[in-house]
């Protein structure tokens, strides 16, 4: 059979989850994984790549630590013909070298909790808690949301924009601040299901369960228990397990010709609230959920997302 | 007689002791033994072997071979808790404290006063730690940080804490090195008293004198073998050095060669500090050696410090050096004139104990083995390799570490750096502190050759014998002003101590 | 009758000493506290109230856990770098317990005994080798921080409730149960400093170990007994952090050990170690605490806080001086 | 802290001098190298070629540089955890001026320069400070965290083809250009502290500071001097890995100051200072590398890289004994 690499930026849930399922889908197909993990480091990341190289994979499935310094990485393996499958994050610049970009729309993704929550939240005041600044992402998901709240024609003013890493004590802090310093918010928007455990949290022990709407990103397990629990009002998916056995399915074609590189892809996503909390498309795949991801028709290859003109 | 008469209860019998390091025999196949209520004197030249033998006896490091009997049980080796255990106290030739603990916690370091559950009594330590003091006669602040007191001070406390043990045998090595006459004086007061009471002691020191007038029987130890135990009472000092160094060195104190001083060199012009010195004017011609000396306190190091350029805070008055103003902000501008400082501190500010010999002696003048600003190491070593010849370093080894030289050997390395710096003005703190007899001799031989060179030499001085033997002028300080200045022809040590204790104002006879 | 030659020819050791006995290096903390309360109270006036203040306190209760038991240790001239990942890996183990057994005592117990074992490896360690504390520990924190993602797989481990309930929503008298832990932690440090001879060992080891060993003092056991306790202590946190998080993640003590070292030094404890005092590390916390509290309650933007919080720190230590 | 004294007086100290005094200090990593690269090249016969090993130099290549930096410091008894987040600040400079001006030179000198005069500043603060560098460095490393963010605007900075090309695809004689950089970094250090006074003193002042002032060594400016000098480096290392990772990230340091901590240390320099070498750096940079290399050929996964990769820095530290 095949060798896969797959590679991840770091220890966080969300790659994580997306090693399990590719794990799980590779050991049906017979394909064989070696997992890779870079600590965040880009340059790790790129003697990551070298090294499967040099190991012999067939090809290389990989959550970038920023897609913006992988062209070494992709020339590297380009030199000796290993095609290499990005997910998350996109660089125009490299679509081409690459076997394919599987992403989400980063500057809409926030947009439709924001709506959601604008329409809840007509004027009032509201914040947005991000992750780690600096690769953009974090960046565009509380732009998206801060736009999708305009766009519900919310009157809503927006009074504090914090980070927080990614992280749960972080934004729990955060957050008790931020609901300290503006006593009457309306809402709280955190960029990842983690941060919305935290901020939740912060939110419970302010009293103000109910009063203070959350919205997230990621449909993740804690996410969605959020939800279940009429904590969080929405939070939008994107599964990184359903998108890694796509992505590898994907490379694999690349690999057998089957599948024509350099194509991007849209990452599936999935809305998630009260009303459909039933059937969310899990992190933590069962066999019967990779068996369907595995029958499903590929995706096919679509217009990369347009960066908004600032 | 030289052994111990058959009455005498033994407080501890060491039996064919043997230590090496780094292939060097620090001692070897060592037989010892004190019988309580004996004064022991050990003597040796530098590197003999006594600081490792007394750090064997106190637990602090492990023989090679050989056994240590005390309070009636054999040991093949010791460490420090059941040294002490067993009744041996110790006073470190480098004193072991504690800077930033208090006086009082320093004494009783290990052996806090305890209430109920184990609770520290901080109140009953400081009141046995004053009682203590007071029984030997020393006025220390028992709360004080230890840090902030002066290096005479801390070694009465590590006294003090070796006291308070209440051992059966103390181990003094070289106790009086940084103590000046009287606190000198009242140590072996305090030693006979210990000794009346059936403590042995075991006493190392360069000074022969005191260890003649002290000890019942004396070791001496050279290159690690014992090569004699003689009678302290019926022994005489020059068969003592002869068997210290092994040939005879004339026992004549005074080297002092006529040499031809020059004009004036380096003139203080009524320099004063705050709190320090006040209204100090004093000219030292070219070839001159100085001695300063005082009290504690009396202005002596201040004096040397201010020379050195260590300190120039709240200074006032005129300095000038070779007919120039002379006034360094800092070490470097000193160094940069020529003006060398070699602290009595010397293992905390002066040798760099990570480096060898060799770069410890050129650190003060790399410009000197540099080309071009690259240094030679060839050069760098030839100097090194001469310079030890010079000092008569032991062992001769360049590239030895200096932590691993015994603490004469340091001393005269630390000499070594200033000589091959060679500066105009040596301000020394007490030169030949630890060092033993003919390294005494060859370093005042050095010093003087330094001088009929043409350089000028200030030293500060406690040891009477040596500003007698080396000093063309004696300046005793005394609260900061010069009190009176000495010539040293047919000056005695008592008129001098007098002369140190007494004001100028009283009269002395 | 101190000579000129202990205090002019030491300068460098003279001044701080001084200031140190007059304390006014925590006088200097004290003040740049005061600064930032006074600048953010008029900022924000509702930075003052009960319950913001106790809320820093809450944010603040896991560090000065973990910071409480490290003063000891840099007062002992040691050093842990790995009680970030000691933290995650006790939590989790607290975690799995709790999700297990639903037991809250028995995963209390289960966090604090995994610290405190880890401490005594570590200590055993530090002990036993030439090796500084700062790198040993550096290579015993990457290795727990694997532990860690191995213990959960790599994703959070939820379903702890019953710890949540009692330390991430309990209260008593409306103060949270772990600002009650935190200031337990101090006052028993500070205790054992002041009144036991383990504490006098600490000052006297990180003083001059050497000085310490011919006194007699049992160094290794006694260093071993300070990582131990250290240990402890980081469990301690562990088991609260899962209640306040209201789950065990691999990450949750990422970033403690240099907090909680920053908090001490800046409390006035130097690295050097043979002085300092776990009062000064509580205001070390809090200051650390108080300048994000405030940071957040002036609006200061996120891409400008870290700039901000460094500038802070930096300034804090050179106040402090001997650090 | 041991006196000095100690060292001659602990029985259980001698050995390991001995043992140093024999070299046989380095042997012991050269051993621990010898045998994961006998390990590996059984497990993977790929692990041998020249193609892998020339990767294998130019993945540790920055960290090389930034390691030797740090030598110096460490010898001199100091130390700077700013050194990634300087990394950082200088790669970002560089990629901002060679996408305003597409000039190479022009870049390469601002990156250098920016890391020069960080350094520089860091000298100032920890020579005129009586914090130790730990702490003081520990503040600024953060606020330089910041200023990476705000100089960055929130996402990576592209358009430094002109650097990538050179540094990430460049080689010469099939050696990779930023293998060349790191041997010059390492062989330039080499020569400063065996053959230069300045290097002398970094001996000296490590060793003992004072003792170092009394022999009129300009202490405070030959401080500076080392930290300058450092920060050089980092400039450097961040101008090549732009070059690498194509494009400016405020990231791209992140970690780099405990990695170089970590190969210095283990490369036999002690953290107290006073002793060390550039070579012994060199190794242990090379045992970072080679282990990741290792653990990547033989397959050993993500989620145990970290607790594999714990056990042999600790293993190597502790052989190291002296650390
Ligand atoms: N830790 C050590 N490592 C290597 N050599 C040592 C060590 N300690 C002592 N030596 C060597 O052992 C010999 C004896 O040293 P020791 O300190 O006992 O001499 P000493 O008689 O006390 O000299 P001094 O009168 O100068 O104090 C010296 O040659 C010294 O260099
Ligand atoms: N008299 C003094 N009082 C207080 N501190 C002093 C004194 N002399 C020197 N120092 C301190 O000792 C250290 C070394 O000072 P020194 O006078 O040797 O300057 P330096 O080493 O020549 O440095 P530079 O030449 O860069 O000023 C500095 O921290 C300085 O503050
Ligand atoms: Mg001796
Ligand atoms: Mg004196």
């Amino acid at each position: 059979g095949k060798t896969i690499a797959f590679m991840r930026g770091g220890p966080d849930p969300y790659y994580q989850y997306g090693m399990n399922a590719v794990q799980s889908a590779a050991d049906k197909l017979g394909v064989k994984v070696i997992t890779y993990t870079a600590n965040n480091d880009p340059t790790q990341e790129l003697a990551n790549v070298q090294d499967a190289i040099t190991k012999g994979v067939d090809g290389i499935l990989i959550y970038a630590v920023s897609l913006s310094s992988e062209k070494a990485a992709i020339a590297q393996a380009k030199r000796a013909g290993v095609p290499i499958f990005f997910q998350y994050g996109y660089d125009p610049s490299i679509l081409a070298d690459t076997a394919g970009i599987m992403e989400i729309n980063l500057f809409t993704f926030g947009e439709p909790v924001g709506e959601a929550i604008g329409k809840m939240v007509p004027e009032g005041e509201y914040a947005t808690i991000t992750g780690k600044l600096g690769r953009g992402d974090a960046e565009a998901f509380a732009q998206s949301f801060k736009n999708g709240m305009a766009a519900s024609g919310s009157k809503a003013v927006d009074v504090a924009d914090l980070g927080a890493d990614w992280d749960r004590q972080k934004a729990l802090d955060a957050a008790s601040q931020i609901i300290t310093a503006h006593p009457n918010l309306k809402a709280i928007y955190a960029a990842n299901d983690d941060m919305a455990v935290g901020v939740s949290i912060a939110i419970d022990r302010a009293g103000k369960t109910g009063q203070i709407l959350l919205g997230g990103d990621n449909g993740a397990p804690y996410g969605v228990d959020l939800i279940k629990q009429g904590k969080m009002t929405m939070t939008n998916g994107n599964p990184p397990s359903i998108a890694s056995v796509y992505s590898l399915r994907l490379l694999l074609g690349v690999i057998d010709g089957s599948v024509k590189p350099g194509q991007f892809y849209a990452a599936p996503t999935q809305l998630t609230s009260k009303d459909n909390v039933a059937d969310v498309i899990p992190w933590d795949a069962k066999p019967a959920n990779v068996d369907q991801w595995l029958k499903d028709p590929l995706p096919q290859g679509s217009a990369p997302p347009t960066p908004p003109s600032k | 007689m030289t052994t111990i008469e058959s009455g005498a209860q033994l407080a501890i019998r060491v039996h064919g002791v043997t230590k090496s390091f780094l292939g060097t025999r620090a001692l070897d196949d060592i037989d010892f033994e004190v019988a309580r209520g004996e004064v022991h004197g050990l003597v040796g030249k530098n590197g003999a072997g006594k600081s490792t033998f007394m750090k064997i006896l106190s637990g602090a490091q492990p023989p090679d071979s050989g056994e240590i009997v005390v309070g009636g049980k054999a040991f093949k080796a010791l460490d420090p808790a059941e040294g002490r255990a067993a009744g041996i106290a110790i006073v470190y030739q480098n004193p072991e404290l504690h800077l930033d603990l208090s006086v009082a916690a320093n004494i009783f370091l290990g052996a806090e006063p305890r209430k109920a559950f184990g609770v520290l009594d901080d109140g009953a330590m400081q009141k046995r730690a004053r009682e203590l003091l007071a029984r030997l006669g020393l006025n220390l602040p028992v709360n004080k940080r230890l840090g902030d007191l002066d290096i005479a001070d801390r070694q009465q406390v590590a006294i003090a804490k070796a006291v308070r043990e209440e051992a059966h045998v103390l181990l003094l090595d070289e106790p009086t090195a940084a103590l000046n006459k009287a606190q000198a004086d009242f140590l072996f007061r305090l030693i006979r008293d210990l000794a009346k009471q059936g403590m042995a002691i075991v006493y190392v020191s360069h000074h022969l004198d005191e260890v003649l007038d002290i000890s019942d029987r004396i070791t001496i130890l050279r290159n690690g073998r014992k090569v004699a135990v003689v009678d302290g009472k019926t022994s005489d000092k020059d068969s003592l050095i002869s068997m210290i160094v092994g040939r005879t060195l004339d026992a004549v104190e005074l080297h002092r060669t006529e040499r031809s001083t020059g004009e004036a060199f380096f003139i203080l012009d009524n320099v004063s500090q705050e709190g320090r010195l006040a209204e100090v004017s004093l000219t030292v011609r070219a070839g001159e050696i100085v001695g300063l000396t005082g009290l504690i306190g009396g202005g002596a190091n201040a004096l040397a410090a201010v020379m050195g350029g260590l300190d120039d805070r709240q200074l006032s008055g005129q300095m000038q050096l070779a007919g120039a103003a002379y006034a360094p902000a800092s070490v470097r501008d000193a160094v940069a004139r020529g003006v060398l400082f070699i602290p009595e501190d010397m293992r905390g500010r002066g040798l760099v104990m990570s480096l060898s010999i060799a770069k410890n002696i050129s650190l003060a003048a790399l410009r000197s083995i540099a080309k071009l600003g690259w240094l030679s190491l060839r050069k760098e070593h030839e100097v090194a390799t001469e310079m030890s010849e010079r000092l008569d370093l032991n062992p001769r080894a360049p590239s030895r570490e200096v932590r691993f030289l015994s603490g004469g050997n340091q001393r005269k390395a630390l000499l070594g750096r200033a000589i091959f710096a060679n500066g105009k003005l040596f301000v020394l703190e007490e030169p030949t502190q630890g060092v033993d007899v003919e390294s005494q001799r060859q370093i005042h031989d050095h010093l003087r050759r330094l001088a009929g060179g043409g350089a000028s030499v200030v030293f500060v001085s406690t040891d009477l014998e040596e500003l007698i033997a080396l000093a063309d002028r004696i300046i005793v300080m005394r609260e900061g002003r010069i009190d009176r200045e000495l010539s040293p022809a047919g000056l005695d040590p008592e008129r001098l101590l007098a002369a140190i204790q007494t004001p100028s104002t009283a009269s002395v006879n | 009758m101190t000579s000129p030659a202990a205090t002019a020819a030491q300068p460098t050791l003279r001044r701080p000493n001084f200031v140190m006995a007059l304390g006014v290096g925590r006088f200097t903390l004290l003040i740049v506290l005061l600064l930032i309360v006074a600048v953010t109270a008029i900022g924000n006036p509702r930075f003052l109230t009960a319950h913001n203040l106790l809320n820093i306190l809450f944010q603040v209760s896991t560090l000065g856990i973990v910071a409480a038991g490290q003063t000891i240790l840099l007062i002992a001239g040691g050093l842990d770098l790995s009680v970030g990942a000691a933290l995650s890996v006790a939590g989790l183990a607290t975690a799995l317990v709790v999700v297990a057994t639903g037991s809250v005592v028995l995963s209390a117990l289960t966090g604090a005994g995994v610290g405190l074992v880890i401490g005594a490896l570590t200590g055993m360690l530090v002990a036993t080798n030439r090796a500084t504390p700062f790198i040993i520990t550096l290579g015993t924190m990457t290795f727990l921080q694997g532990v860690a993602i191995l213990m959960s797989g790599g994703s959070p481990i939820n379903g702890t409730d019953a710890l949540f309930n009692l330390f991430g929503m309990g209260d008593f008298l409306h103060v949270p149960w772990p600002v009650y832990v935190m200031l337990l932690a101090i006052v028993a440090v500070f205790l054992v400093l002041r009144f036991t001879p383990l504490g006098r060992y600490a000052f006297a080891i990180g003083g001059n170990e050497e000085a310490a060993r011919l006194s007699g003092i049992p160094v290794r056991r006694t260093k071993i007994a300070f990582y131990a306790l250290n240990g402890l202590f980081v469990g301690v946190a562990g088991v609260i952090l899962t209640g306040i998080l209201d789950s065990g993640l691999p990450s949750m003590g990422t970033g403690y050990e240099l907090r909680a070292i920053a908090a001490v030094v800046i409390g006035g404890t130097p690295l050097i170690g043979g002085r300092g005092t776990v009062i000064g590390t509580l205001g070390g916390v809090l200051l650390l605490g108080l300048v994000s509290n405030s940071m957040n309650l002036l609006g200061v933007g996120a891409n400008f806080q870290s700039a901000v919080l460094g500038l802070i720190i930096t300034a804090a230590v050179l106040l402090q001086k001997k650090a």
